[in-house]
């Protein structure tokens, strides 16, 4: 197993996939060994869409996280697929619109946070909520440095949106930092 | 008897594209919650426009006994 | 529940069906059974043949015998069982890139025999189903995943090359415009030769988010807008008809049909009927 | 025989091939020419109306397997011919034919290759390529047939595999077989054992099957079954899946209708083996120069036995394996540089023995060749 | 490593696979799009007008190839890429490079098949086709590489070797390598060694060989030599022959010039192979899940080796017969069922020892099921 | 000893060639060389590409750079060499069914991306190499090995298909009319774009003798007769024109061509030229 | 080897093919075994052109002639080109145009006989020369029954034409009964 | 100097097809033994039809030093 298995879950068009990419980037950026992947298929065009980062200080073998250690998701219906299938003491970065089940709550260390509302309200931009959850995972696992998230982004965005992303980014480290359990 | 014409929406098909809203002449249809809505009934005209270009067959008019 | 129409003419257990929000071939599939519906066929007499693409599935949610081939094959597949069968309906459900890119030549084929198909083409621009590369139908200058820099190629005008190649009945319909893409359907599989339908339809996804074409409801304005029919264009100049889209019946000659001249030779030689 | 006027007939093998289908029931080719299987395209086309059958010559190979295909999804027995280039071509549409289970009989009447190679010229090199052609993992009946009695006898089979096991069954002449004449009885309609496909649904469901059963019964388009046919990995309806579970149940079970039966589709026929130091094994045309060198068997002292895989695909293991436990030395003889010979190596306990003889420069390997490979076995295992 | 900031990058297999090819050279790319491989074309359309290079996208896959080949002719190092169904049609011409002797790179990212199959999920079940899809015999070259770093080094060999021995290179690639996302290190040109074609013909003429050398070298058109060029069997100036010696020198050469020098071409990776029971086969994106086994094996106290063909055509069989000699348990863990397993059961001497696994179900095989196996065969030994 | 034309042109160690006496084809080959001849082209920037027929033979004839490729393929073939040596003339000599059964697909597809490529089609009605099976373009009730009671298919008008397709060059010549036939292949070359010539050979061994056709003289006779000018076609009814085949120009409007295209993508993002 | 191995040789378009499934033809509706073949290629379109067949009352296994115990040749390029692969006492069946060797002359039984001038000048249609052949062959090797060499002629020409060809046939047959060596 | 033009054959090219016989305005050739051959040169008018028709490039004229 490696020291970090991330798997971000939502619906396709969420930008899933970016926000993993972008995670292995800033890891990479950081001198870790990492590999992404993610699911394809035409169902993920409207509907499910999961990608995944593992990452580590040796070689990444095996290509696929099978209990990760880290869960991101989106929407409930991706949530209700993985939830079963954690590492122990997992962090879940979810959005708040999820319902997680006590038993869940209680085994993982689980942030709910205002992802999508706050892509929609505070930063303007609903397709910006994937950049808040590369945030607030990379603020909850302490996984990258901040300079090498940052690169990360602003290489994986359309130019000119620099600012708003950036600032996504930051808005989902704070909700990390803010967050009372 | 005469037949009438109701209108119908399935929820589960909707995948709130907003086509029937967009065109609907007579304003009757809303999102809500990336669904379609039935905002006016009263102003549906029943004109089937929204049935035509609905991609999902979520909206519908359908003959009902008069 | 479904309506009367989509509870007879697809498989709702099937619904909703893969594709996104938006997207045209929705719409375009429900005129196909629409048409059929007006026609009145047995259902058990009409065969949908479809290749591999995001279009192509339309195939599988239709109530009818369906057949989803290989890309770009439809309408050979369709030539055989026409062969086999002559007295079923049958319809090539297929797309730009698998009818007129990798089946380009199966379709000029299947026009030069006339027999008796009806093609009808959800024409989106694109390559839906593996994620928006430029298709042969993609305006020149525009954009797709392969096409980074604009796309060079020029643009097949598909009813045009149909009926060189000798289709005996070639249309344009496309989302906006229902009826009349229904009738030219339904004219379609009326005529006892091969038909031609090019059905302009609605890829949001890729072909409209590439080449910043707005949402889905900006597409739909944009065919209301600039699909305008034969008698409209002929008014219109050169350079007003640069970005309109002709709409309607083009071409429609019956001749002698495949099948039929085939069984002149069966009946020549002496074999019986359907054996 | 006394005269041959009745039910015997002065035949080329391709022409045989035609005949022999005609005589099973195919009622629909399509094709495009290619040297040397053209003149089954040419036969069909003239003998098929006479029978109210139909012949279509398409643009190209992929159309014509295409709609074959289609003809048989409309019920009617088909079949398509073609040599290499050809055979290369439709090799995506005969993975579909397999996954979609749609009977149909591919002939591949092999020339010299690689691409354009030898055209007119016999070659036994297709072998490999007619289980390995197509991507991905499928199921795969291939028969060689060796004269043209048996290829009259042996497309018939083809057809009534190709109908019970709901799969492409690929006839894998040469040239040499294509193209001579021989006379041979027509064994008429009447007198053959004909599998037809079962056109009721199991369960009411195109793609179930019932226990201990592999093969789903497929019912004719326009017959009133409305279901769904595709070349994705699908659910018993007919319809797309990516469940993995059902789709490693059906991709298994592709395999296993054939794994399960091998019995009823493995033909093979042995000569001599039953006192021999040596075993040749050969099949198709090339079989004829090994019969010709054992006619000479008294004049040159050899002793040898023959192995002939009449259905080379599934390959008869069993029997080979077993043939190989009591002779010293097995001489593969075949018209390419070593296809079969790979899978006699991996059934031969020890390879050691096993010795080969092959060829492509355009020439039948003749007998004289084989007596001189014989002796030099021999010397060599002295 | 200290930060990956420089000549180190992010990168997808597709993406490295384009890189590396760009790096040795690569100026041409046709393709049409497939999953799982599309994302080589696509890059391929943004990066190659920036060297001044040419992208196309054809019509189809045979159209593909065929441009590919045309633009190798003129001189230009080229290179497609596909998925299974377009690997099935690309055959034909796969087989006209390799009599042609054109240099060619063709990749196959595979996928879940027959047909359209599971055209998003993992497999290797173009193994096989990889070597016999085209009729005919013919030489055959096939890389697998197994993760993003060997995708971008291993695709620099494919094109050393398709310029070095004038043959079409298969690059089998699969989903899980092709489709991940690793950290790797772009060796930039400099630093490479490349091989390029020899202009200058032996003789005068476009297809002779010099004495004991097993490859014509190859003027570029447009550089002044006029020659033909045939997928015919043809004499050294390239003009079709049906001479009956010169079709045997010409076809036996194709398969000498592989044979000849496969110590050069084979390239093969073993690990812990000196002291272990069991020995596991396995290539490509496979390796992963057996490396991920390997890691746990202090947690399972399992002790095995691991043979990863690199060059899996041709076979680095003489090195397999060699481990096989001391080792009692081999493991095949391929992503399809049984192509490789076949190849093994046949260089190693005694099948008994061969086990199995493999599935195709849209899922990966996974360390887990790669311990189990590993557990089951142990204890079957004992 | 061959003519200093043929001399310098064939390869003349190969000669005599293969095709049969009377075969048309040697006269169009001919043509060919005497085409480029007149253009004074350097050899060495000649490339022949052509497929698989007995017309496709000829590039083994031809003492320019010369690739025989596969059935069908060699418009794709060609494709790759033009873009990758965008300053050679690239000329596909192929049959009418390597060029339009087999390879009907990249035929169009090469018209609409009007890349700088002439192709001429050695069109006898009928696949030779093979034995005289009907092909594309045999007219609807001729026979052939395979349509034993006569051909039920339609013909491709091959011109017009092109065309419609997007070819900014189309003609027609023959066997009899060899300096109109030089020239429309001189045209076709000089048009910087895709230029497509349909010329009609002969067949006597298959195609003549099928048909009752007569020998190649009577063969001759007969294009003598019926290929007339457009300007004489204009003239008769359609009863008249039955049985004529038109010849001559019949389309010739430039357009941009795809490798100046394509460079001027390289030039925008900084590559270089000729890498 | 079988009783009879006939190899009938000419240049393409003489009918040369044809004669040997006549041959194998008649021979076959007298109940003998038959193997007939030929080689193809382009070159046999203007070019050489050989055909064969195999004759014996038991089953005939390897397909091709390897010594003919007939040689039946068209042109002198064929003949040149087959003439050292004889059976001993080979019968020869040549038209007289053609140059026979001394060594092969004495060596073989031969039949210089006038078959294409007979074709043009007593048949009058060049096309009968196969015919005249086969039927000059089957009587030089009392091969097979007048009646089914008759019917495989009458069975392989076009309708319309049977007098002319039996009449070839004859007149072949005659020219052996007639040749004085 | 001026250059005429001379009528040259090339016999062992030569496939005997006759369309150089059929088609010279001049009746120049004619066949012997399926091979062409020049009957009576003085009527040549050196017009080449023969050359370019010959499908064999047996016949042909060649500029001569006048
Ligand atoms: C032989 C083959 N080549 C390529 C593909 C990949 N492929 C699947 S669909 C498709 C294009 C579909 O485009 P279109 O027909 O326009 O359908 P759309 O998805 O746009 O509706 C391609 C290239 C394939 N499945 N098979
Ligand atoms: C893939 C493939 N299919 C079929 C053939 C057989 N074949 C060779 S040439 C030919 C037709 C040639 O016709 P055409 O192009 O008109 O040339 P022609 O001989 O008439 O000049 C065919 C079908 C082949 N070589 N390859
Ligand atoms: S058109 Fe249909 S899918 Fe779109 S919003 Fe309306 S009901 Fe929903
Ligand atoms: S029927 Fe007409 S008026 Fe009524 S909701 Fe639909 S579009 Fe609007
Ligand atoms: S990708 Fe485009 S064509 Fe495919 S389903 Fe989505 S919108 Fe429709
Ligand atoms: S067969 Fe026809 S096309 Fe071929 S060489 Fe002979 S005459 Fe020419
Ligand atoms: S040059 Fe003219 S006149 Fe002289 S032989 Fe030739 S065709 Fe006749
Ligand atoms: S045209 Fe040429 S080949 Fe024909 S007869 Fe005259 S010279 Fe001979
Ligand atoms: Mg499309
Ligand atoms: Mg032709």
């Amino acid at each position: 197993m490696c020291k970090s298995e991330l798997r971000f879950t939502g619906s396709g068009g969420q930008g899933v996939i970016l926000g993993t990419i972008i995670m292995a980037e800033a890891a990479f950026l950081d001198g870790k060994s990492v590999v992404q992947s993610q699911s394809y298929g035409p169902e993920a065009r409207g509907g499910l869409c999961k990608a995944e980062v593992l990452v580590d200080d040796k070689a990444v073998n095996y290509t696929k996280v099978t209990k990760p250690t880290c869960l991101m998701s989106l929407t409930q219906q991706s949530f209700d697929k993985y939830k079963d299938t954690l590492a122990d003491n997992a962090v879940l970065v979810v959005d708040d619109s999820i319902n997680v089940p006590k038993n869940i709550g209680e085994a993982h260390k689980v942030y709910k946070l205002p992802i999508l509302s706050s892509a929609r309200k505070v930063i303007k931009n609903p397709m910006s909520a994937n950049i808040i959850s590369v945030g607030a995972v990379n603020a909850a696992l302490d996984l990258a440095s901040k300079e090498s998230l940052e690169d990360a982004v602003v290489a994986h965005i359309p130019k000119g949106t620099e600012k708003l992303n950036v600032s996504a980014m930051n808005l989902g480290a704070q909700m990390i930092k803010e967050y009372v359990h | 008897m005469a037949s009438a014409k109701e209108l119908c929406i399935e929820p589960a098909y909707c995948k709130g594209c907003g086509y029937c809203i967009e065109f609907c002449p007579a304003d009757v249809l809303e999102l809500v919650n990336d669904k379609v809505h039935i905002k006016n009934i009263d102003n549906c005209t029943k004109c089937g426009l929204c049935e035509m270009r609905c991609p999902d067959y979520a909206i519908y008019l359908e003959e009902v006994e008069g | 529940m479904p309506s009367k129409l989509i509870e007879k003419h697809l498989r709702t257990d099937r619904l909703p069906h893969i594709w996104c929000p938006g997207c045209g071939h929705g719409i375009l599939m429900r005129d196909v059974c629409q048409a059929i519906d007006n026609l009145n066929l047995d259902k058990d007499m009409v065969t949908i043949v479809s290749g591999i693409g995001c279009s192509s599935r339309a195939a599988g949610y239709m109530n009818y015998n369906t057949l989803h081939t290989t890309h770009g094959r439809a309408i050979a597949f369709a030539t055989g069982i026409k062969m086999a069968k002559p007295e079923m309906t049958v319809i090539v459900i297929t797309g730009d890139g698998d009818a007129a890119a990798i089946g380009g030549n199966h379709l000029i084929h299947g026009c030069r025999r006339n027999i008796d198909l009806t093609i009808v083409v959800f024409n989106n621009n694109t390559y839906g189903m593996t994620g928006g590369q430029y298709s042969p139908t993609t305006p020149t200058g525009e954009k797709g995943t392969t096409a980074p820099y604009g796309n060079i190629d020029g643009a097949f005008d598909l009813p045009r090359l149909a009926k060189a190649a000798g289709a005996t009945y070639t249309a344009r319909g496309d989302c906006y415009h229902v009826p009349l893409t229904i009738k030219l359907i339904e004219n379609g599989i009326k005529n006892h030769g091969f038909s031609f339908i090019d059905a302009t339809s609605i890829c949001p996804t890729y072909y409209g988010r590439k080449n910043k074409k707005g949402g889905p409801i900006d597409m739909m304005h944009w065919q209301e807008k600039n699909c305008i029919s034969k008698t409209k264009a002929d008014k219109l100049s050169k350079e007003e008809l640069e970005d309109k889209l002709v709409i309607g019946e083009f071409y429609n000659e019956p001749k002698e049909e495949y099948t039929d001249l085939y069984q002149t030779i069966i009946d020549k030689v002496g074999g019986k009927r359907n054996v | 025989m006394a005269t041959n006027r009745c039910r015997f007939k002065l035949l080329q093998g391709n022409e045989a091939c035609v005949e022999g289908a005609l005589a099973v029931g195919m009622r629909f080719y399509a094709g495009y020419p290619i040297t040397p299987s053209t003149e089954i395209a040419e036969r069909s086309s003239v003998r098929l109306p006479q029978l109210g059958g139909k012949f279509i010559q398409m643009e190209d190979e992929i159309s014509s397997i295409a709609a074959a295909l289609g003809a048989s999804v409309a019920g009617v027995k088909s079949m398509t011919a073609t040599s290499g280039p050809g055979f290369s071509l439709k090799q995506e549409n005969i993975g579909y034919a397999a996954i979609a289970e749609i009977p149909i009989v591919i002939v591949d009447v092999q020339r010299s290759g690689p691409s354009t190679g030898l055209p007119t010229s016999p070659s036994q090199g297709d072998v490999m390529q007619a289980k390995w052609g197509t991507h991905g993992d499928h199921p795969t009946i291939a028969i060689s047939p060796t004269s043209v009695q048996s290829t009259y006898n042996e497309i018939i089979r083809a057809f009534n595999l190709s109908e019970r096991f709901r799969t492409p069954v690929i006839f894998l002449m040469d040239e040499v077989v294509g193209h001579m004449r021989e006379g041979i009885e027509l064994i008429p309609t009447e007198e053959l054992e004909i599998i037809d496909r079962n056109e009721k649904m199991i369960n009411g469901l195109p793609y179930a099957v019932g226990e201990r059963e592999y093969i789903p019964h497929m019912p004719s388009f326009g017959t009133g079954s409305l279901y769904n046919i595709t070349g994705l990995f699908h659910d018993d309806e007919g319809f797309p899946t990516n469940d993995n579970k059902m789709a490693h149940d059906e991709g298994l079970r592709l395999m296993k209708k054939i794994e399960v039966y091998k019995d009823d589709i493995i033909k093979y026929e042995t000569i001599d083996t039953d006192d021999c130091d040596t075993l040749i094994v050969c099949y198709g045309g090339t079989m004829r120069a090994v019969l010709g060198a054992k006619e000479r068997a008294k004049e040159t002292g050899l002793k040898f036995g023959i192995f002939n895989p009449i259905t080379i695909w599934p390959f008869p293991e069993e029997k080979l394996a077993e043939l190989s436990k009591k002779i010293k030395n097995i001489l593969v003889v075949e018209h390419n540089y070593g296809q079969i010979l790979l899978t006699v190596q991996r059934i031969v306990k020890d390879n050691s023995n096993v010795h080969f003889l092959g060829k492509i420069d355009g020439t039948t390997i003749s007998p004289d060749e084989i007596i001189k490979k014989l002796q030099e076995v021999n010397s060599n295992a002295q």
